[in-house]
């Protein structure tokens, strides 16, 4: 059967994407063709839900970000059945996070979690240690920062991470909620939990890093911004995906092998503990696809261990499969891998399945009254008051 | 060549009424001129006529035969606009070969012929591939008449072909116009003009229109020297007539007295006196304009040079002869 | 009775519009109606054929609590909403007010005759033919704190002192985007109004020289009155741009709240969020209030698209 | 004639000159700066420099080897160019109905058309996806060149409708007098009349059919049907987040440097099509 | 009131010479006309004088100062254009008061007096409120006149007023001019035209240009009369003056005879023969034209009606004492 996939992969992804479709191909003897997409999720999000609306057929594959499952789960088959051999080989949380209603979604590909990158050097030149709490990571930033800068280094920041208003800024500001022990935002029942003390507490002090320990212009940085300045040596400590990584060590990178990553800081107070932000990219079948059985066994393909595999070798992915990362090819092509396994036993989900259909909003509402305090309009908690409030709105009698 | 006659044509657009009822027949091969003041209803006539416009009732006839529905390029005229109306875009060739072209049936030969012998006629043929903007004025004005001449058409439309040129053109091209019609005397011309000078040099007959209505139709001699209204005799002849109200009229045994700038005469015993106000010499004659209490300054002309200080005071007299006596309906008394 | 000249344009005219009138109907009409139809109804992204009518309520419903208190929930009756309606406002009116000055100030330039005049046109015209979303992104490159070149400059003149955050911080984010804005468009406006000054008679600045009239005074008391008619028709093509303004603002500041504007509140409601409904309502009343806008300003601004008011 | 005269007409002279550069570097600089950028790579790209330091054309390289860029490149031209000669046509003819003919309700359709561009580009797309699926253009040229007529097309219809308005009657006339039929009328007489006027609009419609990106990205799904502004949005670095700003730059450059070149060579007529009636308010 | 003065004025734009030398006095409270052929630098000479272009080599006095870089409103001067360049935006009232406005001094009562005084001149009062294009051609131009008049100004200076109105509007803008001249006699007026009966009616002295350079300067009826070259001969008088080449001119002892249409006399023993090709009858008098192997018809002009047909054959004789003789240079032999 003649399928095509679309996906908002990149560059080398897509690349790599193509090389196992061929082996797919050569295996199966079906076509596949790719339909590229920008990169940015949120056009990509816009256009598969107009396309799926419309019942568009020309689409049989999505790649989909972890957190749309429930959100598109109307337009997807059911791959339950299909994949009844396979899914216990996958993390269990992500193969909840892309079952809606009993039904499963998405197969996932790869999955991603944030760490914090830290400058080795200046820390050792500094004697400190690798801060284990915001509060650490907020004293060590400061004063590493003060003291470059009194040697001249005037555009050095203590820390940077993902300030925009923007899905990225939920990610950033879950963690810090959640280390706090603030909650999910949203429980897994439903129950709205934002508007607590620990979280506000947490919100406010990374209100606080902004013009101190992070640049003014952090409130618009994405993930590139971060790196940016981050790669012309300009910070201490970022928080960032594993792609910053791979490019930090590249060959015109002012910091190249001069940093390492660690979990993301905990907070302090009752509950808690390092909090990394579950991403990742899943595969899912249109309900319009003129081919499911040839759609699915795809899905299954790219999903299945040896293209995971190839994946954490050739793309530096994160696997969704355990096994992975104590495989030794594995390490062997991606040591750090070894580090993110401890961090990606302390992700957490966003609440994109309690909202169901709605995360989306949720999740602006969210950002909007995090940015809203980064930027110094209105404390955390007065801020989180109203975001309950519409958050109850939104939310009405059930999600 | 065809007759041409207007039955009680009427033309209004939306509930202005501009042709208020035509009565007019224009004969094989004459050169009809209609002059009026503007907004007359000259063109809006020629525009019926050549079925550029609807006509609202009446009938239409060409040779008899009633037109009013047939398109402008069925009814075999050809028109000739004030603003020349060359297509810019295209040689003086092309502009007159156009319609040709589109007439089907034409061989190409056959076209290169045609307008070459109009070029010919109209001493344009070295600048047949030329476009207009590269022409003057006049010749510009040729080829228009040229483009019209090669279609060989029954009727010929001019609307004041000449009012955009300068004087001396005006009068050379006034020239070509006669003798065109001369050379092609089985063509039916109609001339639109506001300028009497041209009507009466051009005209076999002259159509004088007023507001929509016919005044007076007749030779230009005939218009000139026996006007069938004070509208007529004013519009005829250069300079105007000059008309004579109140006392001076009254002593001739009419309201109004007209009499032309060229029939009065400077004598010692004129019976008239007035002041010198302005004097014009144009070389073989001169206007001297006259102040004698009349509404308007009253003109004499005169051969020669005339050298009448402004203040002066002269006397005049009217050719007995040739006085025009009108009654209060502003029509003649003869 | 119709002469067969006459008929046979009419008919001409009809086959002329009628190909026309069907491609539009077709490719906005029929899209038109169904947003607004869409508007009157619960319709989401998920079932677009399962819509069921639901009258005004998208616009304004009302529900009376327990306590009697009456709530009033719907497009307008949302803050969101109409933060969006005034900053779509607030941009439409500063960015043609400033493009319509410096637009002038281009076209007066653009009109006087000066050596390499042609090239200078078409250099000007550059920033117009840059694709939106391309000279968004270049501008967002240019108007980062860290590695923006408008903040280095900046600073290098000393006109900042310290690097400002363009598109983060809730004060400049709108100033941002209308210098992407203005810097785009002007060109646009002052090839427009260069059109109306060239065709201002020469002949009256001469009348105007021998009067002794004073070239700011010529341009106050006879430039710009002339210039009136084609300027009024560049600012309405240019206000109703203005308040549809979508991409610049999707690429520079998506989600600040300062600069959203309705057609980015709509598209995501439309898209991102399961709204459609209401999405379709602000669409619909976007368009409403640009109608209204136009039929206003023509009728206060008594333009003349008939035929010119000269 | 004293020598202050000549010092104060030089100093006008000089402040002009300065006004003239100063709208011309304001005019270029951003791109000139995308071009700077666009010769740039890796860490450089994050350094502000004023004048070129290095010298790679590899982003230009990346640009055509990424994706299917020089097909895309032939896909915005075909797209660009069929829009604007379809919408040239289409408006050309209702132009003439629409200004030379007499009928009843010729200003509300002006109004009616100049409402239709009116409605945001946004709130169409659900509706217009629907159509052309229906129509089965779905991700051909078709489907941009169908819905390009959108924005083209009324726009198109207002500037020749005023254009063609001061269009002399009597050539028109004269022409009628030939025997032309409208057609004849439109075609051979009017056209070559209007050329300053279908080039200022054509041009006009080319670059809003070239730039456009919204329903590039939505009708279309293969790189081989895809136009250019969707190919620089698609370009892309090694991985998700990372934006590759030089690569932008340079597909972005070649984008622009036909449009330029473009109005380099029109920008003559650009201003006289206007002028002949384009705007006449 | 003022006496100008043109010492050797020159002026080329860019590489193109246009005014090769120019010595005029035109002196107080003249009327002076500039004439010429198309494209001589009619206008440029009276822009240069007006200060709207800069001069390029030379003196320009007024009253015997030197004015070369004065700007047109110091100059004392008002001016008036082919194309009326009113302002369209402004009523009649504020196109005439607006150049006193801007002069600092005026008040607001002397604005409206001076305003009035010069619309009740022109019989243009009831029109003050109207915007331009409410007004009919002639209306513009006495506008643009009375717009002039209102700054009081020394020289007046007019560029083809008349060359955009229709005749019979000519005609009587032409009488009022000359009527605005007389009763303000002591400004002076330089008048630019290409039509002779302008130049003839209007001028105290006429100035022939030809290709940059003056060809002759002085009264009408000098111009008439004596011109100082068959091109002056040419130009002025209508109809235009016979040319007479070859025997018929060497009977006379000279290359080129000159005779006007008016100086002609149709007699049974006329020396000359010609045929009749065409007729004109205006009324008072008709012009007859003749073939005689000239380059050009020859032009008779008769009293009263003419009834020649085309083809017939008629004796003419020119009056001996009103000949014009010229040599191969164009000169006149006296
Ligand atoms: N299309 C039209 N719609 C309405 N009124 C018109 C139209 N065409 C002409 N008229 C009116 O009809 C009257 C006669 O116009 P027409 O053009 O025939 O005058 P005219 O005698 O040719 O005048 P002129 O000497 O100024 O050319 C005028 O009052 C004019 O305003
Ligand atoms: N600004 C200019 N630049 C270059 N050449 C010019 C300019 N103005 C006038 N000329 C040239 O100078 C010559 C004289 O022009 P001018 O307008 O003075 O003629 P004119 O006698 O007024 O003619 P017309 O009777 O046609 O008005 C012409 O050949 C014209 O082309
Ligand atoms: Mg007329
Ligand atoms: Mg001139």
């Amino acid at each position: 059967a003649e399928l095509s996939i679309v996906s908002g992969d990149t560059g080398n992804g897509l690349a790599f994407l193509r090389s196992q479709l061929d082996r797919f191909e050569a295996e199966t003897g079906h076509t596949v063709t790719v339909v590229p997409m920008p990169s940015s999720t949120t056009d990509q999000f816009g256009q598969y839900r107009l396309w799926l609306a419309a019942g568009n057929t020309d689409i049989d594959v999505y790649q989909t970000d972890v957190i749309w499952a429930p959100q598109l789960a109307d337009q997807f088959l059911d791959l339950t059945e299909a994949a009844k051999d396979v899914v216990g080989n996958h993390f269990p949380s992500i193969i909840e996070s892309q079952t809606v209603d009993g039904k499963l979604v998405a197969l996932p590909a790869f999955t991603d979690a944030p760490a914090l990158y830290y400058r080795k050097d200046l820390l050792e030149k500094h004697g400190k240690s690798v801060p284990a709490t915001w509060a650490e990571l907020e004293t060590t930033a400061k004063e590493i920062m003060d003291a470059e800068r009194a040697e001249g280094n005037s555009e050095i920041w203590g820390f940077v991470f993902q300030g925009n208003a923007y899905e990225g800024l939920t990610c950033d500001a879950l963690e810090w909620v959640m280390s706090n022990g603030g909650g999910q935002i949203v429980e897994a029942d439903g129950t709205i939990s934002v508007n607590n003390e620990q979280a506000a507490a947490a919100i406010d002090r990374a209100a606080g890093w902004v013009g101190t320990i992070a640049p003014e212009g952090v409130l618009a940085y994405m993930e590139e911004e971060s790196r940016g300045v981050w790669q012309l040596g300009n910070a201490v400590f970022m928080r960032n995906w594993p792609y910053a990584y791979a490019l930090g060590n590249g060959a015109d990178s002012a910091v190249a092998g001069k940093f390492d990553v660690a979990p993301l800081p905990a907070g302090d107070g009752e509950g808690a503990r390092s909090a990394a932000t579950l991403g990742g990219w899943n595969m899912a079948v249109s309900k319009y696809s003129p081919d499911p059985e040839a759609a699915i066994e795809l899905v299954k393909f790219l999903a299945s261990e040896e293209v995971q595999k190839e994946r954490a070798i050739k793309q530096s992915n994160l696997p969704t499969i355990p096994s992975l990362y104590e495989d030794a090819d594995v390490l062997a092509a991606s040591p750090f891998m070894a580090n993110w396994k401890a961090i990606f036993e302390q992700a957490v989900p966003r609440p994109s399945a309690p909202t169901k259909t709605d995360y989306n909003e949720v999740s602006s509402l969210f950002w909007s009254a995090v940015h809203d305090t980064l930027a110094g309009n209105g404390s955390a908690a007065e801020n989180l008051e109203v975001l309950e409030a519409d958050l109850q709105d939104l939310k009405g009698d059930a999600w | 060549m065809a007759s041409i006659e207007l039955r009680n044509i009427r033309k209004s657009f939306g509930a202005v009424n501009v042709i208020k009822g035509v009565d007019l027949e224009v004969r094989k091969g004459e050169f009809m001129v209609f002059v009026g003041p503007s907004g007359c209803g000259k063109s809006t006539l020629l525009r019926l006529i050549s079925g550029l416009e609807d006509i609202t009732s009446g009938e239409m006839l060409f040779d008899g035969k009633v037109v009013n529905a047939l398109t402008p390029s069925k009814r075999g005229i050809a028109m000739v606009f004030q603003s020349y109306a060359l297509y810019p875009h295209m040689t003086v060739y092309e502009n007159m070969a156009f319609g040709l072209k589109l007439e089907k049936g034409h061989s190409k030969d056959e076209i290169r012929q045609r307008v070459e012998k109009a070029a010919d006629m109209l001493q344009i043929r070295q600048y047949l591939d030329r476009l207009p903007k590269q022409l003057s004025g006049g010749q510009r004005q040729r080829v228009a008449i040229g483009r019209a001449i090669t279609r060989d058409p029954k009727v010929f439309l001019f609307d004041e072909p000449l009012s955009n040129l300068d004087a001396a053109l005006r009068v050379a091209t006034r020239i070509e116009i006669a003798k065109l019609h001369e050379s092609m005397d089985n063509v039916t011309m109609i001339y639109v003009t506001h300028d009497q000078v041209e009507a009466m040099t051009l005209a076999d007959r002259i159509c004088v229109l007023r507001d929509g209505l016919v005044e007076q139709v007749g030779t230009p001699m005939e218009l000139y020297e026996k006007p069938d209204s004070i509208f007529v005799a004013g519009f005829i002849g250069s300079p105007k007539m000059n008309f004579i109200t109140g006392e001076k009229a009254a002593a001739f045994n009419c309201t109004t007295l007209g009499i032309r700038g060229e029939h009065m005469l400077v004598k010692d015993d004129g019976i008239w006196e007035g002041e010198v106000i302005h004097t014009e010499n144009l070389g073989a004659d001169a206007y001297v304009y006259l102040e004698m209490g009349q509404e308007e300054p009253i003109v004499v002309r005169l051969e020669g040079a005339a050298s009448y200080h402004s203040g002066a005071k002269l006397r005049v007299s009217p050719m007995e002869d040739r006085i025009h006596r009108f009654d209060d309906a502003g029509k003649p008394i003869r | 009775m119709k002469s067969e000249l006459l008929q046979q344009r009419i008919r001409a005219a009809r086959w002329f519009l009628v190909p026309m009138l069907i491609a539009l109907a077709i490719v906005a009409g029929w899209p038109l109606l169904r947003s607004i139809w869409f508007s009157f109804t619960d319709v989401t992204l998920n079932d677009l054929y399962g819509a069921e009518w639901v009258g005004f309520s998208n616009y304004l419903r009302w529900q009376v609590l327990e306590s009697g208190t009456v709530r009033y929930r719907g497009v307008l009756a949302d803050p969101a909403w109409w933060n969006a309606v005034w900053n779509t406002v607030r941009f439409a009116f500063w960015s043609v007010a400033w493009e319509t000055v410096l637009g002038m100030v281009v076209a007066l330039v653009l009109n006087a005759e000066f050596r390499g005049r042609g090239i200078v046109r078409a250099a000007i015209l550059i920033p117009w033919a840059i694709p939106t979303i391309v000279s968004a992104k270049m501008w967002s490159w240019m108007l980062n704190d860290q590695f923006g070149i408008i903040n280095d400059l900046g600073m290098k003149l000393g006109l900042l002192s310290a690097p400002v955050a363009w598109t983060a911080s809730a004060d400049t984010a709108m100033t941002a985007v209308l210098i992407v804005d203005i810097w785009k468009t002007t060109p646009f406006m002052a090839l427009l109004i260069l059109a109306g000054l060239q065709m201002i008679p020469k002949d009256i600045y001469e009348a105007a020289d021998i009067d002794g009239v004073h070239p700011v005074k010529q341009f106050f008391r006879i430039t710009l009155p002339l210039v009136r008619p084609a300027l009024m028709v560049a600012i309405i093509f240019r206000v109703l741009d203005a308040l549809r303004i979508f991409d610049l603002i999707y690429v520079l500041t998506p989600n600040s709240s300062s600069t959203k504007t309705m057609s980015v509140l709509a598209q995501e409601n439309l898209f991102q969020f399961n709204n459609f409904a209401e999405g379709s309502t602000q669409s619909t009343l976007l368009f409403l209030l640009i109608a209204i806008f136009t039929i206003l300003y023509i009728w206060l601004g008594k333009v003349n698209f008939e035929g010119g008011d000269r | 004639m004293g020598a202050t005269f000549d010092l104060w007409k030089l100093t006008k002279t000089a402040l002009f000159y300065a006004l003239v550069v100063f709208i011309v570097v304001v005019s270029v600089f951003p791109f000139y700066y995308a071009i700077l950028t666009s010769l740039k790579s890796g860490t450089d790209l994050f350094r502000v420099t004023y004048w070129p330091t290095s010298f790679s054309l590899d982003n230009f390289r990346q640009v055509f080897s990424q994706g299917a860029f020089p097909r895309n490149l032939l896909n915005s031209v075909f797209v660009a160019s069929v829009t604007v000669i379809l919408a040239l046509f289409l408006a050309i003819t209702a132009s003439f109905a629409l200004s030379r003919v007499r009928f009843r309700g010729r200003s509300l359709l002006l109004m009616t058309i100049l409402a239709v561009s009116m409605f945001p580009q946004i709130a169409v797309l659900a509706g217009l996806f629907e159509v052309i699926r229906f129509l089965g253009i779905y991700n051909t040229p078709w489907a941009l060149i169908f819905a390009y007529t959108i924005f083209t097309l009324p726009f198109t219809v207002w500037v020749l409708t005023t254009f063609m308005r001061d269009l002399p009657v009597e050539i028109e006339e004269a022409a009628i007098v030939d025997g032309a039929s409208p057609w004849v009328i439109i075609t051979q007489v009017f056209m070559p009349l209007m050329w300053p006027a279908l080039v200022t609009t054509g041009l006009l419609a080319f670059i809003a059919a070239w730039n456009e990106f919204l329903f590039a990205l939505t009708f279309t799904v293969s790189n081989d049907t895809r136009t250019v502004p969707v190919a620089i949005a698609l370009l892309s670095g090694g991985s998700q987040y990372e934006i590759p700003w030089g690569i932008i730059m340079a597909a972005s450059v070649v984008v622009t440097v036909p449009l330029v070149a473009l109005v380099l060579v029109f920008q003559r007529k650009i201003v006289s099509g206007l002028t002949a009636g384009g705007v006449k308010g």
